[in-house]
């Protein structure tokens, strides 16, 4: 798994690819907070367009991430699910949480929900 | 259970790191017994969920530990529609009462999917205590 | 050899339908090691040729008799560029002298091509007769 | 591994899709002679557009087929090779003796190399 943050004014991106699974999603979980928490960045971005697998322990990191945006009041959006990564959110029954669009344009775009 | 047969056995350490690798194993042996796309990968999730248990909770998080798994092919009820036997060892901590039981899904807490997954994704998910150790024995039939 | 540190360790039995699980488990794994894509199909080229080799030849063909294999990582002189080491250890027969040392490509013959197709792959290919067993040492190293 | 065989006026192609290897290289090599040997069909075409892997001994029943085909006089011709069949065959050092062609199209309109 790679993340690197790309960082617009009051947005950050994160391009994650791999698989997110045990092995990395507490790194998942630290780049999130850091940049919720501790940067206090109103909108923080996933680009999952290069993830063809994700676990519970991945899906726990981003909730977290959803949890942490709601206390400070932030936007956490996720785009580009793959087939597998939009299954695994469905089977959570957590995928109406999430602020979710297609593409990173949409997720520029698009006004809070 | 008519028949079994052992097509491959994994031991690997309590590592996060070999995750990918069983994954990568299971795939392509489910899809050889016959299973679709979505099987296999719902088949991957829910050993991938097993595995990351032991290591987390039978385990408590030590890396190092000795994990099993055994891949069967079995037979069920109908002759052309075989299943997967996955069997899982370990030698931790044997789970506290109550706790195998799982949380209901949907609701925003970070933790307490992975054994909602493993039922979703297996016919049979069977948790059984042998000596000093952990037996999870799931098995899924072609539909 | 500096370091060597167990990853994965498979038993299957010589049986070819398992050998996509195989291949299935060590591609990841090298990847998760940092070798690129090309280096991942290389590897499992050569653990795939080896155990061919060792169902047809080592065991004649014969299927359900033992197989192990051991995935390690190893570090060599350059901290930095870490290899995959595979151990692959059969109870089969030891080969004939001169019998590993391989036909040269490019000839329309069907089959001689295993070996050349694992030393292309990997560093180093080494067989070696110990008891009743026959192991072969697979490395290749991050370039 | 799946192989069907489609049969048109004097030309077999076969579809072949998922991994050839020992467990079903025997099964090509056997499909592959009785098109070329048994019913002596002319042009015998493998599609391996679906073959993602492809080892030695699946080399060696590729290699059985353009055997029989010179014995015979025929035409045997493979498509749409993925990368890493490439990639073998080069290793093989065989990529040239073979008739290999980028697409069905052009599988079919060749006249002989
Ligand atoms: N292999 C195991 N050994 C011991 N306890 C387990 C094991 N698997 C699950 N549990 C218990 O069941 C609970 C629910 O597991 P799970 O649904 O996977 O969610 P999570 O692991 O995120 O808590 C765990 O918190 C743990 O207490
Ligand atoms: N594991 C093995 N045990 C015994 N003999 C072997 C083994 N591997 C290879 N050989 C010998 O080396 C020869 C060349 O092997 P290889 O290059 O893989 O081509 P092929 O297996 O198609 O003959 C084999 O024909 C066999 O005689």
């Amino acid at each position: 798994m790679q993340i690197s943050a790309r960082r617009l004014e009051n947005i950050t991106i994160f391009d994650v690819t791999g698989d997110i699974d045990l092995a990395n999603s507490p790194a998942v979980r630290k780049a999130l907070l850091t940049e919720l928490r501790e940067k206090k960045i109103p909108r923080v971005i996933m680009n999952l367009q290069g993830v063809k697998y994700i676990d519970s322990s991945g899906i726990a990191s981003l909730v977290e991430g959803l949890k942490a945006s709601r206390d400070l009041q932030a936007r956490f959006i996720l785009f580009g699910l793959s087939k597998s990564a939009r299954e695994v959110l469905q089977l959570s029954r957590l995928l109406k949480l999430f602020e979710i669009y297609e593409n990173e344009e949409q997720a520029l775009s698009n006004e809070s929900a | 259970m008519a028949r079994r047969r052992l097509l491959l056995r994994l031991q690997l350490h309590s590592n996060p790191e070999v995750l990918c690798g069983v994954r990568g194993a299971v795939a392509p042996i489910a899809s050889a017994i016959g299973f679709g796309e979505e099987d296999c990968r719902a088949i991957t999730l829910a050993l991938d969920e097993a595995i990351t248990n032991v290591i987390r909770h039978a385990y408590g998080g030590k890396t190092g530990r000795e994990i099993e798994i055994r891949f069967s092919k079995v037979n069920g009820a109908h002759a052309d529609k075989p299943g997967l036997e996955i069997l899982l060892t370990d030698r931790g901590a044997e789970p506290k009462p109550d706790a195998l039981k799982g949380l209901p899904p949907g609701e925003l807490r970070s933790g307490g999917l992975g054994l909602h997954f493993m039922r979703q994704s297996m016919d049979t998910v069977v948790h059984k205590r042998v000596g000093a150790t952990n037996r999870l024995r799931m098995i899924k039939f072609i539909r």
